[in-house]
Order: structure tokens, then C-alpha cells, then sequence
């Protein structure tokens, strides 16, 4: 039924070619100035249980940090917390010397943090290129966006370009295939020109093509920016991470590493193993998990 | 003091009247989520359920007619239920606000149904010796039906209560409302679930009918005078909360008298609309909340 | 599509017409669908028969009569539009209908508009007189007024309390009361009202109950009445003990209420299907005849059959359909009404009604306990009281 | 590759099919301020002006519910703000020097009630036609959609309202007039029972919907507009891209909300009389059904439906009072449940099926056909 997504467009634009293993590291963490995000003492409770715990993390411009972890270990509720759905117990976060705790996730996105789901949302009433206007008009007051709009903004031709959806500009949204669907939320994100972006799961559901694609898309957000990505794909991770951050049960276990440093960590390891050995008992899937290869992608939990 | 007594118990009866009414709702709206506007002519069709038994068993039997209206009713408005879940709700899960207006269509049509059937007048039906009078408790004045009334709504809401988590076809029932999916790869009939908590809901919406028979007469429009009342009660409560909807009901129906008390009927009424608007601004979720975490 | 579907009827709107041709048109508007068509329907039957038995004995100035039957659907707005539509497209000599004070009130400046000419069968609050109206119901003093008097010396009451359904009549007929009752030394005790339909009545009884008034004036509509008088009795205040007189239910509500849950109480009307006479005995035969043995005829019933034959008995007197030819021609004009003979006031086209005070009885009919001295003259402004000067 | 890009740069996006809109629109006022008038009977164009009316409050209805997924159950409370207010206004005026409006000779009451004191001027009372009920409108919104409710609860909170305002209005018979509501014979100067004049008032209906009819386009056409679809089917989402759902939801209800309003003020002198009768729930819901029946999702889609369920009822019910019940009723269950996109969904169905129709059954499918309620 739906056309096949369009190949990626990255060769001959060096910002966006995938990068080899052999590439040296493209941020120097330990250099890095003031942290773009800082998150300190976090804590979140529903009811008796305790979501998070005691969180302490930081992200620095200019990097793409994996947040990782196996499920229920709080990933999506840091996210939620960072752009105002779900209020803290304890702790702060503060963007940019910008206290974000306490503000409406409207007025957050503001201040320049964006986000993606896990469930690709767009509007499937409208097109394309009218999903991306939108995204990049939240700045305009109710007389601006009163007017009809006429051709399409600067912002909105670079999220085209870079999403491959420049062909798509007229069909409705809904129409698109899911891997379109999905970089036409981040492209609504990079429309919106935000400082932070966090990426829930971005890759859930894709063929190693679309993978690949998305990545690629990622690096080239991460320019002048920081990306925050919550992933189950080691694999996906591997390739793509600049810095990682391991959750597990509410708490920090790792935190701000190198993807080597992860995948050499032996309670890193303990966690995964133990949960992909809980997988194979309980859903009789075949262990694809092996050390350093912690996890098989989620694919069926993330649908 | 003696007038402050009165009014409370004037509350709690109007109050249990309410709880009766909204008590099937607390099913079909609050479990299952389907806005059924036609509750209220469930309810009118339970009480010429009333009228018909009372027909055929003659006027020398109203007592024993009465007491087999309540199951009788219970049947009708359950199968009316049924088929209204089964020709149009079924094809309208997902759509709530479309289901709000096709059943309001059913409820147009459910009226007009009963003006041809029985006549454009009200009918009377009448009551078992039993439930007229009254007496005096504490020095407050108590009619024998609004008695009865009360101890209906209780029987009701401890049925009800029972078959939800007592019963395994209640258990189940939870089950679909908490996590449709899951239940349903748990090997649960989701349909045959909704169909049986349909009737259940329509089943005490017939059931209410039968009370009211003895507050007023029986017209094709008894079941618009309840509706709006028997859905705020349920919102203001908590979605299909039986514990909210009975404090919900109890708490209404007391406003409603002591503030009538003070000012007067129409006003009573206004002020109580007003109310739940503000309270719900307060507690969007209603008295009773279900713990949820983010919005999903 | 549109414009064709609707029609090309134009044409002016003369006043008086439906005279073209053989027969005389007149409109008959009164709610057949709605709450309020439980009691219209039966006013419409009165009508239809009433143009039937003038049609079989030829009709008026030799033409047959042919009525437009309209549907009110219980709706104001509805009735200025169907009342319109009558007048100017199918050009009626006159409209009987109404029911509500409030449709009366919504057709009135259709009727002066136009200059046509409506007929309004049902008692209410006063304080109206339309040239183009004849009012064939009571007006308050023909009707609440001797209802007081009654309670005021054959009962003895010296302090009401006012319950009424909240809506226009109870209010106004409250405010006349109220001012009856403080020029003749009768207290009254408290005013509640409850919303139209409303059958929620024990915070009113409470109310009553503590206030201990001598008699209770009720102004409740319909089926308020049913869940009024339950709750009144299950208080410990039955018929026996406190006496409540109503306006607002006859004969044909009480065959809706069921005779057994008003039994006893007081009523105040003009008419009864038991008042005696030939001219009764012959309406009430003819409208059981029509409509079926289990029909009862009522105090609005006759005043709808009676104001068609009035308007038929001014048309012959004045020779043509003309709507001043037929108001010059009322004036005065008498006919042997069921209730009694009655007389058109010139003044205020109301009519001279005798009072009748009543008890329903357990088989659903009314039993007149007492009667005014002779029709008394409609005063629909009160200007004969001193005491409603204030009004 | 760039050149694509360049042109998807300058492209105009939005109004695809301008002319053949205009046409449409030339045609249809064309019917309207000339055809209708010189062809009906003065009771004929009195009725259409009443249909008009509510065509005005079918565009706000579509506006609300179609673009906006709020389905407004009470707008029978807006309609009766702004028809109250202007019933006022028309009383005070008729009033004879020194006398009081003519609904207080029921009441008895000495001073005409203080509210109605600034409704004496005729720009307070226009204002307050539309202002009103938006004012009324944004105190709610801005209550309610901050706290999140939606959907069913909305409806069924706005359907409490109406309920509530309609006893408030009749139980305060000293300043509304109680269940008989107000009754009016002029119209600034236009004497209701002149034809001339009634023709006149016709065509002010017919320029006020028009005008509506533009404002509600330009909406539905604008960035805003985009935005309340957006809303409707991702609120959560469009949270997350920086806009208060809250604002966005409270613009298209208040906007509903006026024009319901106006289309009150302008019902008072087209039928004559405004009571409470006219804006209970019954009547309420009878308006949603108008756009569900025309198209939730089209403003000239509701317009029609608004104006057809309109006709019907006056030719059904006058000649089946009963069969127009049942009629109204499966209209409900038929159009909602079965073709949710009303008429205007029949029109928009052909135009996607041209194609296919001309070309045969083998081959392949239009674009995206399916378009999702937003219910």
C-alpha cells in the first residue's frame, strides 16, 4: 500500500555520512564547557512506587547521549520530567541556567527543549509540509497565526531537506509509511531550531535501512545542539552514541560513559543478561542477547 | 433543629434517587466509556415495564405486581441494552462523542416509541398499599416510598458492588476496563464481556425506573428529567467509581436540599450546576481517582 | 433545489379572508407533539367536533367550515410561525388554539400584526386584553379570586401557603394573591416553586409543614401535582387535614394522574363534565361519542368547544368573515354554553363565567361543592379591586 | 533536488480549488439576495431567515466540533445571551416614554431591573450580542480546558450549563420574563410586520451569515486553524511543539460561542420572541445535529444542513407531526453512525472517486482517502 520510504540522501554531505568505528570521538567529554542540561537529586513517586531515585545527570552541547536501560527503569519518566508532563518529587533540572521544573510543557518547549514519543504522533489530518509550518510558526502570535500562510519558511525547506521528505511536502501525514512518520517528527523538531532534543525511541519499528537513516539524522541534529536518546537497540547505540547513560530501577548505574566503557561494565552486563535471560523464560524468545550485545531491540514492546 | 434533621433526610433521599439513576451509568459510561444518552428512556422503559405488569396482573394484585416490576424491568432495559450495544455501540468504539449523539437519537426515538404505544398521556401506575403514608422518626417526618427508595438504592449498589468484585464475571469485567488488550490476550471474550456489562448497566437503569414510578406518573419523557443529573453524578464521582458515585450522589442530593431549604427550588438547582463545573475544576478526575501515571 | 422546495406561494395578506370559494377556512394551533400536547390534544378534539356539529347543521353563512390543523410542538416560537403561516398562506377567517400562557403571549403580536383574529380556550393570569383575542377561559376574578373567597369562609383559612410550578401563570396569580390576601387579612405564610416537570417536592412540604398554614394554594402544572400530594401525605398532611386548592388540574389530568392520588382535593374551574344541563349532557354525549367512552370532557375542553361556536354565531349575526365585522358583532353576544349561558364582554372580549368550586371524586369526575351567584364579569386588570391597584 | 526544494519554497499551500469555491459562493449569494426574495411568499422568506439564523450557529458548531473535536452540547446558553441582550435592548425601545417594557405587566414590578439598564444603548447592546456570550465563553474554556477536560465530559458539562441557565432564566421571571420569554415587534426602526421591512431584516441575515461564513473560512484556512485540527486529533502533541492547547481550544469556542450569540440577537427579530423554550438541551442538541447532518467538517457543509434539517422539520412536522420524531431520531443514529461526514462527505466522496469512477474498476486507488473523524 505505502510507498516505500526514500533511501538516504546522506553521500556527499560529510555531516551526515554515518560514522565508521574508526572515527575518532567527535566530542571531547572531559572538555567540555558548563553542561547544556543538568539534572541534580531527582526524584519521582507514583503512589508507593518509586520511579526515580536520586538521579544526577548532565548532557553537553554538541553530543548525542544514549540513555539506556531496561524497561520500567525510568527512562521515559526522565523524559517526561525534563519537558514538564510529569512534576518531580524531589531535585531539579535546569537548561541552559533555566530552571525547568514547575513550568508548563508548552512554556518549556520555549525555552528550547523538543521531543519525540515512543508512538510516532503527527497530525495525519494535515500534510506535511503543514505539519512542519506548524512546528516552526509556535513562535508567532494568534494575529500572525491568524493569516494564511503563503509558501513555506526557511526552517521548514531545511526539515524537508533533511528528513527526505521534500516529495511528501503535499500528502497528508497519514499517509506516510511509519519510518516517514517518524523523521517527520524529528524534522517537526528541527523546525522548531531547539537547543535540546529528546528522542524517545526514534528507531522502534524500522528496517536496519531506516535505522541507518535515522542516525545519520541524529548526527546531523547533534551540530550546535544535544540530543538526548532513549533507545533499546545496543546496536543502534553502538554506532550512533557519544556519551551513555545507564538506568536501571529508578537509579543511575552508570552514568555520562563511553560506549566501550559501557559495554566493558560488568553490572551493565549483569543487568541486561539477567533481563534478557527473564525474556527468553517468560516469552520463549531465543537468546540473542551475548555479552557486549546486550539486548535485542524492542521492537514489539515499542509498537 | 428539627428542620435541619428534615433536610438531611430529604437530601439522603434525593440523594438515593440520584444513586439509582446514575448507578447503571457508573457501568456503561464509567467502565466501558460509552456516553449513552439513551439511559434515561431506559429508564422511563422500566417504569411502563411498571405499568404493563401492573396491567396484566389486575388491581387486585398491585403489591405482588410491584415487587415483579423490579425483575421484569431489570430484563427489559437489559435487552433493550443489549441491542442497542449490539446494532450501534459495537460499531462505535473509539468514536465516543458520535456515540453520544447516535444514542441520543435511539433516546428520541425510544420516546416517540412509547407516545404510540401508550399514548401521549402519562399513565398511572399504582402503588402497593405498603409504600403510601408515612411515619415520624425523631420528630421527622419520612414517607413510606421515599423509605423504600432508599433502601432500593442500597440493595442495588450492594448487588452491584457484589457482582464487580465478588463475582468472577465482575472480575473480568474490571479486567477489560483496566487494560483491554491485555485482557483480551488473556484469553477474555472482551465482547461477550461488554455485552454483559451493557446489560447490567441498561438492566439497573430499568431497575431505577421502578422507584420512580412512585414519585410521579409515567410519561414518555420521564427518562430527560434524570439524564443530565445521572451523568454529572457519575463524572462528579470519579469514572466508574462505585464508591465515588455513591458519595457523589449522597453528597448532591444534601446540597441540593439544604441549599434549596435556603433559597428556593429552581435556584437550588443553578447553584448545584455551578458547583460541580467549579469542583471539577478542582478535581478533574472526580471524587474518587484512579491513580494513572503521565497520560499515555 | 431549495428555493423551488419551498414554494412559490406569495399573495398579500388581506385580514379576515378564507372566504374564497365554498367553504371558510380557520386555523386550529395547538401542540400535538412535545410535553404540552397531553393537554391539547383534547382542546384540538373540542375544537374539531364543535366545527363538525356546525358544518352538519350547514355550516356557517352556507359554507362549510375547514379547519387547518397546525402543530404547536409545545414550542413558542413554533406557535408565531404556525400562526403566521395560518393568517398569511392559508388565510384563515380565525385561529383557535393555545394552550400555555407563554404561546398566548408569542402569537399575540402575530395576531395585532396582522389584524386576524385568535381564540383562546384556557383560564390564566389577567393583566391582558388584545383586540384580536377573545379570551373563552376565566380570568383571574372568575376563577382564583372566588377560590379564595371559598377557602376564606367556607374554610375558615386565615394564612395560605403559595406553591406553584415555576413558570409564568403561578408567579402572576401569586402576586394577585398576595394582594388579595393582605386586604382581606389573610396571611400568607411562604411562596415556593418548583422547576416545571419537577416531581422532587420534599423540601417544599417540609416547608409547608413547618410554616402550618390553614390551606395551601396550588399552582403546580401536571404531574408536579402527583408527587406534590404524595409527599404532602406521606408528611402527615392528607387532603383531610390540609386543604389545598388547585387551579391547574381538571377532569382530563386527573385521568393522567389517576384518580386515586388526588381524591378529595379542591379544585377551582368554571366548568365540570358533571355541571348540570341540557346543553352539557348533549356535549358531553357528542365528545364521547367522537372520541370514546373513556374520554372525559373538562373546563378548557368546553371553553375550546364553546369559543367556536361563539365565533360562528357572531359571523352569521355579522354576515361576512371581516375581523371588525365579527368583533362589532360580539359584542354582547350570548349563547347556551355547556357550563351555562355565556355573554361576550364588549370591553375586553373575555366572557361571563360562573365559578365553580369542586372535589374530585375517587371515579376521576368532579363534584361541584359550590357555585358563584350568577356569571361574574371578566375583569382581567382587576380594576373593580381595590386592593390590586398596585398591580 | 534543489529545484524541487525552490519550488516547494514559493508554493502557495493551502486553497487548492480557490475558483471553483468562489463560484460556488457567487452562486449561492446570488440565490440568496436575489432569486429568494423576488420568489417566495413574505411567510416562505420569513422561515428561510429563521433557517439562516441557525446557519449561523451551524458555522460555529463546525468550527467547535469539526475543526475543533469540542463537541458543544450548550450552545443554546450562548444563543440565549445574545438573544436576551438584544430582546432587551428591543423592549426598552418599544417601550413608551415614561412606561415599562412590555413583559413587566406580568411582573408587577415598579423600576425596570437594574441589569437592564445599559442594554437602553443600542452600541452597548451590539456589542454585548457578541461579546457576551465569548466573554462567557473564555471564562469557561480557559476553566475547563486548563484542567484538562475533554471530550464527553466537556459535552456533557456544557449540556449542564444550557440546563442550568434555562431554569436560572425562568426562574428570574422579574427580569427575564419567565417561561414566556420576550417578544419583540421592531428592529431599529424596521417594523416586523411590514413586508418591506421583513425583507430588509432578510437581507441583513443574509449578510451576517456571509460574513460568518468568511470569518469561520478564514479560520478553518489559517496557520490557526491548522493548529485547532492539530489540537483535536494530538493535544498532547502539540503541547510538545510550544502551543497552550488551552488558547487554541478557548479561540474556536469563544468564536462558536459569538456567533451562536449573534445568530440569537438576530433570531429575536426574525421570529419575534426569545424564551427559555428555545435554548434547553433539546433544542441544544437539535443544533449539533444540523452540522452532523451537513458535515461536521465543511462550514458551507453545515450551512446546508442547518438550512435543509430546518425545511424538513417544517414540511414533516406539519404534515406528520409523529413521523418527524422518529425521522429526527434515525437521522441522528443514521448520519452520525454511518456517514460521519454528512452531506459534505458526499460531495468530497465523488471528487476523490472521479477518478476512479471515469477511469474503471482496475485501477489503482486515489491518495489517501480516508480521512479521520476527529471524534
Amino acid at each position: 500500500m505505502s510507498p516505500q520510504p526514500t533511501p538516504p540522501r546522506a553521500e556527499g554531505d560529510p555531516a551526515i555520512r554515518p560514522r565508521h568505528p574508526s572515527d575518532p570521538p567527535q566530542t571531547p567529554p572531559e572538555k567540555a564547557g558548563e553542561p547544556l542540561l543538568r539534572i541534580r537529586g531527582l526524584g519521582v513517586q507514583f503512589g508507593g512506587f518509586h520511579a526515580l531515585t536520586d538521579v544526577d545527570f548532565d548532557a553537553r552541547e554538541g553530543e548525542v547521549h544514549f540513555l539506556i536501560g531496561p524497561n520500567g527503569a525510568g527512562k521515559t519518566t526522565l523524559v517526561d520530567i525534563i519537558t514538564g508532563l510529569t512534576k518531580p518529587t524531589t531535585g531539579s533540572v535546569s537548561f541552559d541556567g533555566q530552571q525547568l521544573v514547575g513550568h508548563k510543557e508548552h512554556r518549556i518547549v520555549h525555552f528550547g527543549v523538543g521531543r519525540t514519543f515512543q508512538a510516532a504522533t503527527v497530525f495525519e489530518a494535515l500534510t506535511v509540509g503543514e505539519n512542519l509550518d506548524l512546528a516552526a510558526s509556535y513562535r508567532l502570535g494568534l494575529r500572525r497565526l491568524l493569516r494564511q500562510p503563503r509558501g513555506h519558511a526557511d526552517a521548514v525547506v531545511e526539515a524537508l531537506e533533511v528528513t527526505g521528505l521534500a516529495d511528501e511536502v503535499d500528502k497528508s501525514a497519514g499517509a506516510l509509511a511509519h519510518g516517514q512518520k517518524q523523521w517527520l517528527e524529528i524534522g517537526m523538531l528541527l523546525a522548531q531550531g531547539p537547543r535540546l532534543l529528546l528522542l524517545d525511541e526514534p528507531v522502534a519499528g524500522m528496517s536496519p535501512d531506516e535505522r541507518t537513516r535515522t542516525g545519520e539524522l541524529i548526527r546531523y541534529l547533534a551540530r550546535g545542539r544535544t540530543v538526548l536518546v532513549v533507545e533499546h537497540d545496543m546496536d543502534f547505540m553502538r554506532r550512533f552514541a557519544d556519551r551513555v547513560t545507564v538506568l536501571h530501577e529508578g537509579r543511575i548505574l552508570r552514568a555520562d560513559a563511553t560506549v566501550a566503557e559501557v559495554q566493558a561494565d560488568p553490572t551493565v552486563q549483569e543487568v541486561y543478561i539477567g533481563r534478557a535471560r527473564d525474556d527468553r523464560n517468560s516469552a520463549g524468545r531465543s537468546g540473542a542477547a551475548a555479552a557486549g550485545a546486550p539486548a535485542a531491540s524492542d521492537d514489539e514492546e515499542a509498537a | 433543629m428539627e428542620q435541619l434533621f428534615s433536610q438531611i433526610f430529604v437530601g439522603l433521599s434525593i440523594g438515593s434517587i440520584l444513586l439509582l439513576v446514575a448507578l447503571g451509568l457508573t457501568f456503561t459510561f464509567g467502565q466501558m466509556g460509552v456516553i449513552n444518552m439513551a439511559h434515561g428512556e431506559f429508564i422511563m422503559a422500566g417504569a411502563y415495564t411498571t405499568y404493563v405488569v401492573q396491567q396484566a396482573l389486575g388491581d387486585g394484585a398491585t403489591s405482588t405486581a410491584f415487587l415483579l416490576s423490579l425483575p421484569a424491568a431489570l430484563v427489559v432495559a437489559g435487552l433493550l441494552g443489549l441491542a442497542l450495544e449490539a446494532l450501534l455501540i459495537r460499531r462505535l468504539y473509539g468514536r465516543p462523542l458520535d456515540t453520544l449523539l447516535v444514542t441520543w437519537g435511539v433516546a428520541l426515538i425510544l420516546q416517540q416509541l412509547a407516545r404510540d404505544l401508550f399514548g401521549a398521556q402519562n399513565v398511572e401506575v399504582k402503588s402497593p398499599g405498603w409504600l403510601n403514608g408515612g411515619t415520624e422518626v425523631l420528630g421527622v417526618g419520612v414517607a413510606y416510598n421515599r423509605i423504600f427508595i432508599m433502601v432500593l438504592a442500597l440493595a442495588a449498589t450492594a448487588g452491584a458492588w457484589f457482582v464487580v468484585s465478588r463475582m468472577k464475571q465482575g472480575r473480568r469485567m474490571r479486567a477489560v476496563m483496566q487494560n483491554r488488550q491485555l485482557a483480551a490476550a488473556s484469553g477474555i471474550g472482551t465482547a461477550a464481556v461488554d455485552r454483559r456489562t451493557f446489560f447490567l448497566g441498561s438492566g439497573l437503569a430499568g431497575v431505577a425506573g421502578v422507584a420512580i414510578t412512585q414519585l410521579g406518573s409515567v410519561g414518555p419523557t420521564l427518562g430527560q428529567n434524570y439524564i443530565v443529573d445521572a451523568f454529572l453524578v457519575v463524572v462528579a464521582g470519579g469514572l466508574g467509581k462505585l464508591r465515588g458515585a455513591v458519595i457523589a450522589a449522597l453528597v448532591l442530593g444534601l446540597c441540593n436540599s439544604l441549599i434549596e431549604y435556603w433559597t428556593e427550588a429552581s435556584l437550588a438547582k443553578v447553584i448545584v450546576f455551578v458547583l460541580i463545573v467549579a469542583f471539577l475544576q478542582l478535581r478533574p478526575q472526580g471524587i474518587v481517582a484512579q491513580e494513572t501515571r503521565g497520560l499515555a | 433545489m431549495l428555493l423551488a422546495a419551498c414554494g412559490s406561494d406569495s399573495g398579500d395578506s388581506g385580514s379576515g379572508g378564507g372566504g374564497g370559494g365554498d367553504t371558510i377556512k380557520v386555523g386550529v394551533l395547538h401542540s400535538l407533539s412535545g410535553t404540552m400536547a397531553i393537554s391539547e390534544v383534547s382542546v384540538k378534539d373540542a375544537e374539531l367536533l364543535a366545527i363538525e356539529e356546525l358544518n352538519a347543521e350547514g355550516g356557517v353563512l352556507g359554507k362549510k367550515i375547514e379547519p387547518v390543523v397546525e402543530d404547536g410542538a409545545s414550542d413558542w416560537p413554533t406557535f408565531a410561525e404556525k400562526a403566521q403561516k395560518l393568517i398569511s398562506q392559508d388565510k384563515v377567517a380565525a385561529t383557535f388554539g393555545g394552550w400555555t400562557s407563554a404561546s398566548r403571549k408569542a402569537m399575540l403580536p402575530v395576531f395585532e400584526r396582522n389584524k386576524a383574529l385568535l381564540y383562546y380556550p384556557v383560564q390564566y393570569e389577567g393583566l391582558e386584553a388584545s383586540p384580536y383575542i377573545f379570551y373563552s377561559g376565566a380570568t383571574t376574578n372568575q376563577q382564583i379570586i372566588p377560590a379564595l373567597e371559598y377557602l376564606k369562609t367556607e374554610k375558615k383559612a386565615k394564612s395560605l401557603y403559595l406553591v406553584g410550578s415555576d413558570y409564568v401563570f403561578p408567579r402572576t396569580a401569586n402576586k394577585e394573591i398576595k394582594a388579595w390576601a393582605a386586604a382581606n387579612g389573610v396571611k400568607v405564610l411562604g411562596e415556593e416553586y418548583a422547576p416545571l416537570g419537577s416531581t422532587e417536592f420534599s423540601t417544599i412540604v417540609n416547608k409547608v409543614k413547618a410554616a402550618n398554614p390553614d390551606a395551601v394554594f396550588n399552582t403546580l402544572n401536571g404531574d408536579s401535582n402527583v408527587a406534590f400530594f404524595k409527599q404532602l401525605e406521606g408528611a402527615g398532611l392528607p387532603a383531610t387535614k390540609l386543604p389545598v386548592v388547585s387551579v391547574s388540574i381538571a377532569e382530563d389530568e386527573v385521568r393522567g394522574i389517576g384518580a386515586s392520588k388526588v381524591e378529595g382535593q379542591i379544585v377551582a374551574w368554571n366548568y365540570y363534565q358533571t355541571t348540570p344541563g341540557a346543553a352539557n349532557e348533549k356535549f358531553v354525549a357528542a365528545y364521547k361519542k367522537k372520541y370514546g367512552a373513556k374520554r372525559v370532557t373538562d373546563d378548557p375542553i368546553e371553553a375550546a368547544y364553546l369559543q367556536v361556536k361563539l365565533w360562528a354565531a357572531a359571523v352569521e349575526k355579522a354576515g361576512s368573515t371581516d375581523v371588525e365585522k365579527v368583533k362589532a358583532a360580539s359584542k354582547g353576544l350570548t349563547y347556551d354554553a355547556p357550563e351555562g349561558k355565556v355573554t361576550i364582554d364588549g370591553d375586553n372580549q373575555h366572557i361571563y363565567k360562573t365559578a365553580r368550586i369542586g372535589v374530585i371524586q375517587p371515579d376521576g369526575l368532579i363534584k361541584t361543592v359550590w357555585e358563584s351567584k350568577g356569571p361574574i364579569k371578566p375583569d382581567p386588570f382587576l380594576k373593580t379591586y381595590p386592593w390590586a391597584k398596585g398591580l | 533536488m534543489s529545484a524541487l526544494l525552490a519550488t516547494v519554497r514559493r508554493r502557495v499551500v493551502g486553497p487548492r480549488e480557490e475558483l471553483p469555491a468562489r463560484i460556488a459562493f457567487a452562486i449561492v449569494a446570488f440565490l440568496l439576495i436575489v432569486v429568494a426574495p423576488s420568489m417566495l411568499s413574505d411567510f416562505r422568506l420569513g422561515l428561510l431567515a429563521k433557517y439562516l439564523v441557525f446557519a449561523i450557529v451551524a458555522v460555529g458548531i463546525a468550527l467547535a466540533w469539526g475543526r475543533g473535536g469540542m463537541l458543544v452540547l450548550g450552545q443554546g446558553l450562548f444563543f440565549g445571551l445574545g438573544g436576551y441582550a438584544m430582546a432587551m435592548h428591543l423592549q426598552l425601545a418599544e417601550a413608551p416614554d415614561g412606561q415599562p417594557p412590555a413583559f413587566m405587566t406580568l411582573t408587577g414590578a415598579e423600576h425596570v431591573p437594574g441589569i437592564w439598564g445599559p442594554f437602553e444603548s443600542t452600541a452597548f447592546t451590539l456589542a454585548m450580542v457578541v461579546l457576551l456570550p465569548m466573554l462567557a465563553a473564555t471564562l469557561l474554556g480557559l476553566l475547563v480546558f486548563r484542567s484538562r477536560v475533554r471530550g464527553p465530559y466537556f459535552a456533557i458539562l456544557t449540556q449542564a450549563l444550557a440546563a442550568a441557565f434555562v431554569i436560572f432564566l425562568v426562574g428570574q421571571q422579574q427580569f427575564s420574563g419567565g417561561t414566556n420569554g420576550l417578544t419583540v415587534m421592531t428592529f431599529f426602526g424596521l417594523d416586523l410586520a411590514d413586508p418591506d421591512d421583513k425583507r430588509t431584516l432578510y437581507l441583513i441575515v443574509v449578510a451576517v451569515l456571509a460574513l460568518v461564513f468568511l470569518i469561520g473560512r478564514q479560520l478553518v484556512r489559517s496557520r490557526y486553524g491548522r493548529l485547532l485540527v492539530a489540537v483535536r486529533d494530538a493535544e498532547d502533541r502539540v503541547r510538545f511543539l510550544g502551543y497552550d492547547p488551552t488558547l487554541v481550544k478557548v479561540v474556536a469556542f469563544a468564536a462558536s460561542a459569538g456567533m451562536a450569540g449573534l445568530a440569537g440577537a438576530l433570531f429575536v427579530p426574525v421570529v419575534g420572541i426569545i424564551s427559555p423554550a428555545s435554548l434547553g438541551i433539546v433544542p441544544s442538541i437539535e443544533m449539533v445535529i444540523w452540522v452532523a447532518v451537513g458535515g461536521r467538517l465543511s462550514l458551507a457543509g453545515a450551512i446546508a444542513g442547518a438550512v435543509l434539517v430546518n425545511y424538513a422539520k417544517t414540511e414533516l412536522s406539519e404534515q406528520l407531526p409523529s413521523a418527524w420524531l422518529y425521522g429526527q431520531g434515525l437521522l441522528f443514529v443514521v448520519v452520525v453512525a454511518f456517514a460521519p461526514r454528512g452531506i459534505a462527505g458526499i460531495g468530497e466522496w465523488l471528487r476523490e472517486n472521479r477518478g476512479r469512477l471515469r477511469r474503471g474498476r482496475d485501477a489503482t486507488p486515489a491518495a489517501a482517502t480516508t480521512v479521520e473523524e476527529g471524534a
